[in-house]
């Protein structure tokens, strides 16, 4: 069966973004209606895809792109069910954020450019998630990078958002730098970075290991993994439509389907699992505790982030596989649904800041309401979507035998629960804190209507694993992992720890019940948490001072030896030069002279010494 | 006899070839030293008729007497600087020059008068625009067309060069 | 043929070696070209006797000297409108007096 | 040459060497030729002021001799009893040397004329090339007569003159490059004696454009622009008087008789023409002075031209077509 619409998924949004380009400027606010309508282009043939998929197809259209020697490198569109879902729920939550953005982006100065990114993310992402070899991959990821570093810098006038831009850009670097010689190692080892032939391939276990391990650390960075995941929270400062897509579809869900994708590589090391299993947990554990403690709206979420990608990852590396793309899955919807609904209340009161907002409720119905969906489903309440992926790789820990895995999981749900309901609380409950949002209003229809399809989402899409469903999800993307049996206990713990959460966020901020400082200001734990574990600090003292002096260091030595040599040199040149120009009379005929003299010693020369007669 | 008339003839025309030729290069009337110039050709052309060469002979009147003396003619006119020009450079270089110049002549003459030519007596060809006319079609088209390439461009840059820059 | 070959050549060389000394020597822009055209002629008559006495049957020579004069007239060409040039720059055809490319 | 197998023989019972006879012969030839330019040359001037008259419709010279025949004696004894002038400030070899450089190159062209079949002085292999280039020295000898005049008019006038020979004689030559091509060779007698038809009905733009060059080559009216009265006195002989003067009217005829004579001679079949052999430098004798009479009758009849309207014409007009010319005449060849 042929499949040749699939170049179309990724071409008609790189078409919209020349487009954009040449015209986005001229175009001003009609260049929306371009790159939404390429995505939703996109978004219908992702759709068939799926369709074709779930039919039982599962090809490959593949184009030579350059051939260097015996080395092949095909471009090509990989389509099976783990891709079919990444593509629908890129295209989608691309196309729901485009929309929102024609709202909250109203009157920018530079809309065109900021639709051409959206769009060409977008295409790099789909490129990334079509990818059958890792050349293609990587030039991807590297695409979704200067994409994500464009949009997170849009308002570059901003130093901060400038900064902020650089350090994603950095950090990330940082883990590409793994990936990069993950590939190398491959190519040298296999002769090839076709995925296909890889995954058929026997490696030895450690080299596989080793191989896995660098390759992860290309999505630690992606995927804002401890320890590499500073970036991220500083990402807030671009557009939160931006923050939406990069949370929740595309930038960071690449590390998460880098590893998902090479998951046989992963089983061929498995202490590489062990080593994703580690990071995650940590991740999720760390992330979560810092959410605790943050007063930007977004910067909450963005731990959140952190914190259920690490899920993801934990459930990767515990060897729930179909459970960690599922998270991914459900996380893609309700996160997008909770960034969303917190650029909406963001461009309703102006600020970012919780402690300033309070009483939304009131004011922002549909807001309001698709929020605490997303709050219940990020908080893992059934029936709502996170719940059902959560559990999943929380079951997937516990019979997998990662016993303190496990634990830290359930605590961190509790951890998740209470965060996220503190925001609720603050944000959607209780007085307004500040009246300068006393204009706050319900948004306009487009923004609030992908929030409305978002919480659709975000409220049935974790059914379609649920056990009522005879988990189809996981069936679908993994056939080979057989879905776990339930169990009452985790699942039970799980939904306990989640109202427990939920109930201790509603004492501490729903009501007046508890005192206003539980835990002092001063308190060195608070301190630490509230301080991101003095991870930024960490890599200005480590890393950046050092790297400082040394280059003053460098810099001192060019100046002066090296410099000095050239300069020297230089000088010398000149002073030998000023002596001989003495020569150059500027007349012809004193050349023409000394080259008369020259002719008549040649000739001869030549006629004595080379014996012509 | 006939061989007393060429002696003649050939040592007059060397003794006026030599004679203009020093006269070029020392004359302080540029329109003086232009005309011993086309004497000069002249004697050359009549070299080139000794040496059984008519049509080169004819060539260098042509070209050289009715072309080249008048553009410079032309240039000396223009430059309005024909009476009395210096003539010995700034260039503190004369005895040098001259010593070296000497020395290449001798050493040229010298080497004209020690080494054998080989002298062959074949017979001269009797119709010789035909055959250079065949030739330049022939063997020496390259040499032909990038020729008349060049005088297409020394006339164009001629032009360009000399051309007075029109103010508006 | 009652002329030695060598009679021509010493000629054009004792010609070549005067146009050589107004090349070198002489100041003004336009007695050079003169005696860049003296030394043209003289190799050409060296050209055209070597073609008469070595290979008489063969008009090589004559070809090679027909193409100097063409490129002489040319070179008279844009020598002379170098010149006109600088005579409009300096006032002058002294070539001393546009030693600009010294340093 | 002249020469006939029986002239060698005649020179060799004798004992006498051969170059003798042949400079001897060349040198009375060259005499022979040189007297009959100057009969010509009367004829040419006294028929010139007798068509000028008759255009004009009036007498002309009538008083001395029959018809006034003898009035070009009478001038010429004038020219030539005048005082010789020198201009103060004139180079004095230069100004002495033009007339003759203007003269002498016009009158050695003539050399090559084959005014029979065997009626010719020097029959050069270069004949054509020898009738284009030597009397082009002649230009030289216009700009000597300028710059030694030291007279701003003479100067232009010289000036002028030289720009405007050099000019025509690019198309003058490319227009005979047809003819050549048809007879197959640059010598004069074999160009006549393979010309069975006339040139000029194989060669119409090719005689059109040699004639009109040719009487710019000759400074003749409409192309008289150096000696124009009215801007330049009298051009670069502003300043010449007495035998000088006479030099340049007997230059500058001669140069319209060899400009005629080439014209015969390419186009109009040269000696040919019905009776016998003897007649036929009469026969060449007739086309020439019908040509001069063209000329002359030109000469009256038009107006001058301005200086930049002749470049034009050369330039853009004679030139281009005498090109073309020669393509045609390829074309039709080769097919």
């Amino acid at each position: 069966m042929l499949a040749y619409y699939l170049p179309l998924i990724v071409l008609v949004p790189i078409l919209s973004f020349i487009t954009l380009v040449i015209f986005g400027k001229r175009w001003g606010g009609k260049s929306a209606y371009v790159s939404i309508a390429a995505v939703l282009i996109s978004l219908g043939l992702s759709i068939k895809a799926l369709i074709d998929v779930l039919g039982g197809l599962s090809t490959k259209v593949l184009f030579t792109w350059a051939s260097i020697g015996s080395f092949h490198i095909t471009f090509g569109f990989l389509l099976d069910p783990l891709s079919a879902m990444m593509l629908v729920v890129v295209t989608l939550v691309s196309a729901l954020v485009q929309i929102f953005s024609m709202g909250y982006m109203h009157g920018d100065k530079r809309y065109g450019w900021f639709y051409a990114c959206l769009s060409m993310f977008t295409a790099s992402m789909l490129l990334l998630v079509f990818a059958p070899n890792y050349v293609q991959m990587y030039m991807a990821w590297e695409g979704v990078g200067v994409f994500s570093y464009l949009l997170i810098g849009f308002w570059f006038e901003k130093r901060s958002a400038s900064q902020a831009a650089k350090k994603a850009f950095m950090v990330t670097r940082v883990g590409d730098l793994g990936f990069a010689i993950a590939l190398i190692l491959l190519y040298v080892h296999a002769g090839t970075l076709d995925m296909g032939k890889l995954f058929a391939m026997h490696f030895a276990p450690a080299l596989a290991a080793t191989i896995s391990i660098l390759m992860f650390f290309g999505a630690v960075g992606k995927s804002a993994q401890f320890p590499l995941h500073v970036w991220l929270p500083d990402a807030m400062e671009g557009p939160t439509p931006v923050s939406a897509l990069i949370h929740a579809a595309t930038m960071v869900a690449a590390g998460v389907y880098l590893v998902a994708r090479s998951y046989p590589l992963f089983e061929k090391g498995p202490a590489s699992l062990e080593f994703v299993a580690v990071i995650g947990t940590i991740t999720a554990f760390m992330a979560a505790t810092i959410a605790l403690t943050a007063t930007d709206i977004k910067k909450v979420l963005a731990y959140s982030t952190i914190s259920q990608l690490g899920y993801m990852m934990m459930g990767l590396g515990v060897g729930a596989f179909a459970a960690g793309a599922f998270h991914l899955f459900t996380h893609a919807f309700f996160k997008a649904l909770l960034f969303l609904g917190a650029g909406s209340v963001i461009h309703a009161v102006h600020s970012q800041e919780i402690f300033e907002m309070g009483g939304l409720w009131k004011k922002m119905k549909i807001t309001s309401i698709t929020f605490i969906i997303g709050g219940l489903a990020l908080a893992g309440v059934p029936p709502f979507a996170g719940f059902w992926s959560k559990d999943e790789i929380l079951l997937g820990a516990y019979t997998s035998g990662h016993t303190v895995i496990f634990w830290i999981g359930i605590l961190t749900a509790l951890l998740t629960a209470f965060y996220t309901f503190r925001l609720i609380f603050v944000v959607f409950f209780g007085q307004p804190r500040a009246d300068h949002h006393g204009h706050a209003h319900e948004s306009p229809a487009v923004m609030s209507i992908p929030l409305l399809i978002l919480g659709f989402f975000a409220l049935t899409a974790g059914l379609l694993g649920s056990p009522f469903m005879h988990n189809a999800f996981q069936g679908f993307i993994a056939p080979g992992h057989e879905a776990e049996a339930i169990n009452p206990l985790v699942m039970g713990l799980s939904v306990a720890v989640a109202l427990i959460g939920i109930t201790a966020a509603w004492l501490k901020y729903g009501t007046q019940l508890l005192p206003e400082n539980i835990i002092g200001k001063n308190n060195p734990v608070y301190k630490l948490v509230a301080n991101k574990y003095y991870m930024d600090e960490l890599y200005q003292y480590v890393l950046i001072t050092p790297t400082h002096v040394l280059a003053r260091f460098v810099l001192k030595f060019d100046q002066i030896v090296v410099d000095g040599i050239v300069n020297g040199v230089a000088k010398a040149t000149a002073a030998f030069g000023s002596g001989m120009k003495r020569l150059q009379t500027g007349y012809v005929q004193n050349y023409a002279l000394f080259m008369l003299v020259g002719l008549i010693i040649l000739i001869i020369w030549s006629f004595r010494f080379l014996g012509i007669h | 006899m006939n061989d007393i008339i060429t002696y003649i003839i050939f040592f007059g025309l060397s003794a006026v070839a030599i004679i203009s030729a020093l006269a070029i290069i020392t004359r302080r009337n540029l329109f003086h030293a232009a005309m011993f110039l086309g004497l000069l050709m002249l004697v050359v052309a009549g070299f080139y008729f000794l040496l059984d060469a008519d049509l080169v002979g004819i060539m260098q009147v042509f070209v050289y007497v009715g072309g080249v003396i008048v553009v410079l003619l032309f240039g000396i006119m223009m430059t309005s600087q024909m009476t009395n020009v210096r003539m010995v450079s700034a260039i503190k270089q004369k005895v040098f020059t001259i010593l070296a110049v000497a020395g290449f002549v001798a050493l040229l003459v010298s080497v004209f008068t020690k080494v054998n030519l080989s002298v062959s007596n074949a017979a001269v060809p009797k119709d010789t625009t035909s055959l250079v006319g065949k030739l330049f079609m022939t063997n020496y088209i390259l040499p032909f067309e990038v020729m008349s390439v060049l005088l297409l461009a020394a006339l164009i840059g001629a032009i360009v060069i000399a051309r007075q820059e029109v103010k508006q | 043929m009652v002329i030695p070959l060598s009679w021509y050549l010493i000629v054009s060389a004792i010609l070549f070696g005067i146009g050589l000394i107004g090349v070198l020597l002489r100041q003004n822009a336009v007695t050079i070209l003169f005696s860049v055209e003296i030394m043209l002629n003289a190799a050409n008559i060296n050209l055209v006797a070597f073609s008469r006495y070595v290979t008489p049957s063969v008009i090589s020579g004559q070809m090679f000297a027909l193409f100097v004069m063409a490129i002489a007239a040319s070179e008279v060409a844009v020598g002379l409108a170098i010149v006109l040039t600088i005579y409009r720059n300096v006032q002058s055809v002294d070539i001393d007096r546009i030693n600009i490319f010294k340093w | 040459m002249l020469s006939s197998s029986s002239l060698l023989q005649f020179a060799s019972h004798n004992g006498m060497p051969i170059w003798v006879l042949n400079t001897s012969i060349a040198l009375i030839m060259s005499l022979v030729v040189f007297a009959l330019c100057g009969l010509g040359v009367l004829i040419l001037v006294y028929m010139e002021r007798k068509v000028a008259a008759d255009m004009q419709l009036r007498w002309g010279p009538m008083h001395v001799g029959w018809h006034g025949v003898l009035q070009l004696i009478a001038d010429s004894v004038k020219l030539l009893s005048k005082e010789d002038i020198f201009p103060r400030n004139a180079d004095r070899w230069i100004f002495r040397l033009a007339p003759v450089l203007v003269f002498l190159p016009a009158f050695i062209g003539l050399m090559v004329m084959p005014i029979g079949p065997h009626l010719v002085v020097q029959d050069l292999n270069v004949g054509l090339l020898y009738v284009l280039a030597v009397p082009a020295i002649g230009v030289a000898g216009v700009i000597m007569a300028g710059f030694g005049s030291y007279n701003k008019y003479a100067i232009l006038g010289s000036l002028r003159s030289a720009a405007q020979m050099v000019s025509y004689e690019v198309p003058r030559a490319l227009s005979i490059l047809g003819v050549v091509m048809i007879a197959g060779s640059a010598k004069l007698t074999a160009i006549v004696g393979t010309q069975h038809a006339w040139y000029i009905f194989l060669q119409p733009i090719g005689f059109v454009v040699f004639l009109v060059s040719t009487l710019a080559e000759t400074n003749r009216v409409p192309f008289d622009l150096p000696e124009t009265e009215s801007e330049l006195v009298n051009g670069y002989h502003t300043e010449y008087s007495g035998t000088r003067f006479l030099f340049f009217l007997f230059g500058e005829y001669i140069a319209l008789i060899a400009g005629s004579a080439l014209a015969v001679v390419l186009f109009l079949g040269g000696w040919h023409g019905p009776g016998p052999e003897f007649l036929a430098p009469v026969w060449f004798l007739i086309k020439m002075f019908a040509i001069i009479y063209l000329a002359m009758w030109i000469r009256w009849t038009l107006p001058r031209f301005r200086i930049d309207q002749v470049m034009d014409l050369g330039w853009k007009v004679l030139l281009p077509l005498a090109l073309l010319n020669v393509l045609i005449t390829g074309l039709i060849m080769v097919l």
